[in-house]
């Protein structure tokens, strides 16, 4: 080329609409449900690259389950899994309620995205491990982990497991395999694909599932824990949960010029597919897949939930400064709700009467927990774990010079 | 003058450092459009563009190491992590980078820039929300670490650290963003609005990085103390009913040696309070200073109060805060001794 | 009894931990087929197999951030990271992660992970690989922080760090690797085949965390050192000619504050030495606790002989390295005040 | 799939042969000189994927530069190529010598890699700045910077630029574009970023070129230069020497499942090249068509150079620990000074006779070179910089703390 050189100038990504716009996603394409194959599940890395950049659905329209992934899932567990996510939403609900009332400090809801937990849990197995996020409750609510110690501890009240310590929603549930949160961003990455390592280093047959939001695959745990998940093979599922922003940050600034967050499995060679995360139906099969895939020991898979954060980043957060407020509405991969709900409807298993019940009854639910937890105390009423326990599990064992410190915090 | 909080004082830094000299540049998480978590920033992309403010991805060592070839460049990065909890996937760039680069290279290149981080607990933010890692960074030879304990000090000390050149660490006690928290938690707190002492100059100025302030003249012990326990010190210090002389360090590196060793020779006596952790704190710093130089005027060992050698718990936050009782307390017995 | 260098009692320590505890799995870059550039671990991974000692990508925040997944999954890992100058990429991992992980959880995960680096300087590395991070690890609740000055303690501390229920970070002075070095660079070091002292029990024995070593009786002076300055110390006493009190912390934390404690007391003086960077070091924690415990007893102010708070130089190496001719001259010092 | 579930073992990898097998690279599949295509300059990298896989490579067996890509260099500049890497193999020669005289402490050279470093610098502009590593002292010779101030830093005499502080060949030389060397794997990637980042801020026309090991690829700086430069379409060439060894390591290690370290660009967008490292005209052209697409503003590449690790790690290092002594002498892509000879020999530009005088002339250069700094001093012999020097340039000023320690020192 022999063009005059122009100067340089710095290109900085910009979302398609700003507060002021009229929201749109025309730009976004996705195939119809059911168009995207299902390779075998031994299938080399290379041979399904195009996995990476064409949404696995299998709910349509019209609610049908259509396509090579649909087939995994009765009746009664697709009443249970709308019932999962029914009383996540509920539960995200009375608690942000819960936090404009001062009984607790904080809030960070799953709205929208019920579907990518929710459906994730059902294809592990006991014995597995989650290594959520902050957005991740559908995994505990859909093992059946009581409510009540869920919002124990987002009250940080006396029965609080983690005894006060954590913030809320920092959930840990060993026995419901489900690790541990923090606050640092991407850390969990790595340590779930050394969790798998472990298994298999120890000769067993769990996995583990490892979760990540959009923005925090920048982050240098999610590099490592794809190199090490690459190098030793690591049975884990390795969830990338693209819910469009970080905080006020579209995904476009960690997605920088790269088509999907799927594609950034290929240069690992790892299998990394991409699935409507508002599919109850696409999430369970393509999590199923990857389970499966990872426990016969063809090592791990990376997936890329496709889906939008319809709710305020947290209780500190207010989006209409960087988004339209209409995006949500117009999402065009629908709500996770009301399409099990259509699907079961297109079934002939469940109906809008029936939808309305169990709403009521799940709300029931909800607000008896809360009321059985307000009874033991909030952030604000009530007693909460003692000063002692700030001091106790530093260590095992208590060393001199915390017992000393402890005697002078009187406790 | 006008008045402003803290976080106000601070984006008028930015402005009128952006305004003065266009190599700075300020970038980080959520720090363009939205304006910065705490709204530090707000404004300053419209005003100046997308090239001299923007967002960045989630990788706090991209955005310290991108600033450091920015700054090798020629630019001035002032950069933010958007808690302090969160710098330490930046610590290499910072430590290994940043702080050596000068000397490495023999002064072929050099790194003026600029870390800004929220610092401190008092807001409930938990373990991942409170932290206070000054001692980290005062540890690493390369740096200078800065801690303003209110708005006008904030504004001439952020102005300071930009036209450093080299790389200064700018610790914001997040509880001061609002107003004056003197650890009493269950009162209100009263705005910088309120507050005569936060009338802050609009236009450009500098507060000298390395020279401490005395908030009040004492006689009977000297409280070293900077960020959000400032405030507590003057608390604990009417609680206490003690004509003490208060130095709010403001610098940690480079240290004001010399107004502290001229207070402890003063007043022999000397508590030392912050935030962070006890071990290994930069209160160790300063009791090993101050017992090497004033050795022969102290009447009683010098006194840390801190953090506990603990995570920052969330619900037990008041218990864990080194409140103006625990200082209160502190001096007494300090008063007591000998 | 066999007579062993430091490196092999450390090789040692891992065979026998391995023979003992299948738990136990040890990796890092180049730790497997070629045994660690200090050989540290050479043979384990021939007699033990491939899935219990292997090589990794050159990612420390890879290997300790899937080490904490093996501990949390009931595994002891034993990792390396080939010199301690390169542990920042991990601090992430290491602070806030293997260290709070029993806290955060109420005790329903641990991390019983031993991290080792090789530290300190003298062999002509450079600034990046002669660092001693020790107090970037002491600052931080959840740690526990060790440092051997001899074959026998390597062994016998590194087993008891194994078979510690919390992450332990295991700092080998790397000068010492082959021989007793004192710090007079300029003399041959004999290597420790050669000393009683390095009569090494082939099996298995642990030395408890947590217990300092009287390295030599004295009456004039207490010296707190560890690591290669165990040796400066005793060959600084002797230049000096003074009756020095010489600990070897062998464990910075939890530290034997009562043996510190009571040889301070019956000297009346004490100093601290370390290779480290003075401000924010570990030796401003020991004067910190010194002053305070010994407030009365002391006749003179704690001196801190430490690294400068400069980057670790190379063709200066001698001129940075505390070495005993400092170190004799502060002891002579602090014996002459008052 | 209903087959029982096995254990899972851990994979670890393993390099074809150890010492004491017979070497063999048969599994390493090579394309012939002049296949893979060159595409336009403003390619979109989704059209470019291709490129990652097949190695471009210009000179033939017969050493013939043919194909697409043969097209840059005219014979001065080629004899000029092949000087800079004489050069370079006798420096390194002789300063290896100089090491086990205990002349300086430690050496690193570029032995079977020359091409690379060499043949890039000579695609970039003044102005430019090279983020090297410790493997990158071509990127010197060729921008001729003088031998002596070289072997003066290496020795840490009194002449020494860096006075004393840095390990010898950790270089800085603003003036030649080349950025200070750290000791800490990977922390240049995304310094390199930023310099290109600040360039297109300016409005420059400046590009940054970042250098990074196979097997420091897994760090997180390698991720955070990625994400970086992806996002904000930096003017940077982000090359990865592929040198097979990382010390005892092979590259399967870093590269795990992948085929190529050039296929880790794909997750970000960025158009990644793959590329013969031996071959001088290949590395050019491939250079140069990089260079060109950064400072038009079509943003940032990833180049692979495919070379061979063929001395030791470093001075401290005894490779035959670990890979088998005749691997080199077989490695397919041949030696890159070798191939340099051949192909100006078959342009009749020439001959055996006189690449033996340009040896004894390049030697002799070098020696020359080392005579004049042995006379300044080495690290044992004559002075270093003064003590004094370790408290200079800590700070532009010096603070009180350290003129107080300078003082206790002595000096
Ligand atoms: C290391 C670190 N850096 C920054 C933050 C602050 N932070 C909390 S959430 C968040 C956005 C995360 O976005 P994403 O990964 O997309 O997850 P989502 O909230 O959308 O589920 C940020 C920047 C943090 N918690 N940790
Ligand atoms: C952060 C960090 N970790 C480890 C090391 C030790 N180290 C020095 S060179 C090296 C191998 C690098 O291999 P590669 O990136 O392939 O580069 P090459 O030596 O082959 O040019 C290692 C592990 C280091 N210098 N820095
Ligand atoms: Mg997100
Ligand atoms: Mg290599």
């Amino acid at each position: 080329m022999s063009e005059p050189i122009k100067p340089l100038s710095l290109h900085v990504p910009e979302p398609g609409c700003r507060p002021g716009d009229e929201p749109d996603f025309s730009d976004f394409e996705i195939p119809k449900a059911g168009q995207t194959r299902m390779p075998e599940i031994d299938a080399e890395p290379q041979d399904m690259r195009d996995m990476a950049f064409s949404i696995i659905r299998v709910l349509n329209k019209r609610g049908e389950a259509v396509g090579p992934w649909a087939q995994y899932l009765d009746v009664d567990r697709l009443k249970q899994g709308l019932e999962h996510m029914m009383i996540l939403r509920a539960l995200d609900n009375r608690m942000m309620s819960a936090q404009r009332q001062g009984k607790t400090s904080f809030y960070l809801q799953s709205l929208g995205e019920e579907a990518v937990a929710c459906a994730s849990q059902m294809a592990l197995q006991k014995g597995d491990m989650n290594f959520p996020t902050y957005r991740q409750a559908g995994l505990l609510i859909a093992n059946d982990y009581p409510l009540e110690m869920m919002i124990n501890q987002i009250y940080s009240n006396k029965e609080d497991p983690l005894k006060g310590r954590q913030l809320p929603v920092f959930y840990s549930a060993k026995e419901y395999g489900f690790f541990s949160i923090s606050g640092n961003l991407g850390t969990q990455y790595s340590q779930a694909v050394g969790w798998a390592m472990a298994s298999a280093i120890s000769g067993d047959n769990k996995i583990a599932s490892a979760w990540i939001g959009d923005g925090s695959t920048s982050e240098s745990d999610f590099h490592a824990a794809l190199v090490f998940a690459s190098t030793y093979q690591a049975p884990v599922i390795l969830n990338v949960v693209n819910n469009q922003w970080a905080i006020s940050t579209f995904q476009g600034f960690a997605s920088g010029n790269a088509p999907t967050f799927a594609a950034r499995g290929h240069g690992f060679g790892i299998p990394s597919l991409l699935v409507d995360g508002n599919d109850y139906l696409a999430v369970y099969a393509v999590a199923s897949w990857a389970a499966e895939r990872a426990r016969r020991g063809f090592g791990p898979c990376l997936i890329e939930h496709v889906t939008y954060r319809a709710g305020a980043h947290s209780s500190s957060d207010d989006p209409s400064a960087y988004r339209p407020a209409g995006e949500g509405a117009i999402w065009p991969l629908g709500d996770p709700i009301e399409r099990l709900k259509n699907h079961l409807i297109a079934l002939d298993a469940w109906s809008e009467e029936r939808h309305e019940q169990k709403s009521a009854q799940v709300l029931d639910q909800v607000k008896q927990a809360q009321k059985a937890s307000e009874a033991i105390g909030t952030l604000t009423s009530g007693a909460h774990a003692s000063a002692r326990n700030i001091f106790e599990d530093v260590y095992e064992t208590m060393p001199p010079h915390l017992v000393k410190q402890r005697q002078e915090a009187g406790c | 003058m006008k008045r402003m909080t803290m976080i106000e004082a601070i984006r008028s830094a930015h402005d009128v450092a952006m305004e003065k000299d266009e190599k700075v540049v300020v970038f980080g998480e959520d720090v363009g459009f939205f304006g910065g978590v705490f709204r530090c920033t707000a404004g300053l992309q419209e005003k100046y563009g997308k090239s001299r403010c923007f967002d960045t991805p989630i990788s706090e060592l991209g955005i310290v190491g991108t600033a450091v070839g920015m700054a090798a460049y020629g630019l001035k990065p002032v950069v933010e992590i958007q808690f302090a909890d969160y710098f330490y996937p930046a610590y290499d760039q910072i430590a290994s980078e940043a702080a050596r680069l000068r000397h490495r290279s023999a002064g072929q290149f050099t790194c003026p820039l600029v870390i800004r981080m929220p610092t401190g607990g008092g807001i409930f933010g938990g373990q991942t929300h409170s932290q206070s890692p000054e001692a980290l960074f005062t540890h690493v030879a390369g740096l200078k670490t800065v801690i303003p304990s209110n708005p006008k000090d904030a504004k001439g000390l952020l102005l300071a650290a930009i036209e450093d050149p080299d790389p200064v660490i700018f610790l914001e006690p997040k509880r001061l963003y609002n107003g004056p928290f003197d650890g009493h938690h269950d009162r209100p707190v009263t705005s910088w609005k309120k507050q005569e002492e936060s009338d802050v100059d609009e236009g450009y100025y500098t507060i000298p990085l390395g020279k401490a302030r005395i908030v009040q003249q004492g006689s009977d012990i000297t409280i070293l103390a900077y960020g959000t326990m400032v405030h507590v010190a003057q608390a604990a210090t009417k609680q206490a009913n003690i004509d003490a002389e208060i130095i709010d360090l403001r610098t940690l590196l480079p240290l004001d040696i010399k107004t502290i060793e001229k207070s402890v020779k003063k007043t022999g006596r000397c508590v030392v309070v912050h935030e962070a952790t006890k071990t290994s704190g930069f209160g160790a710093e300063l009791c090993a200073i101050v017992q090497e130089l004033c050795f022969y005027h102290l009447e009683a060992p010098i006194a840390r109060i801190t953090g506990w050698d603990t995570p920052y718990p969330h619900a037990q936050e008041w218990d864990y805060f080194p409140g103006p009782k625990r200082l209160a307390k502190a001096l007494l017995n300090t008063m007591e001794t000998k």
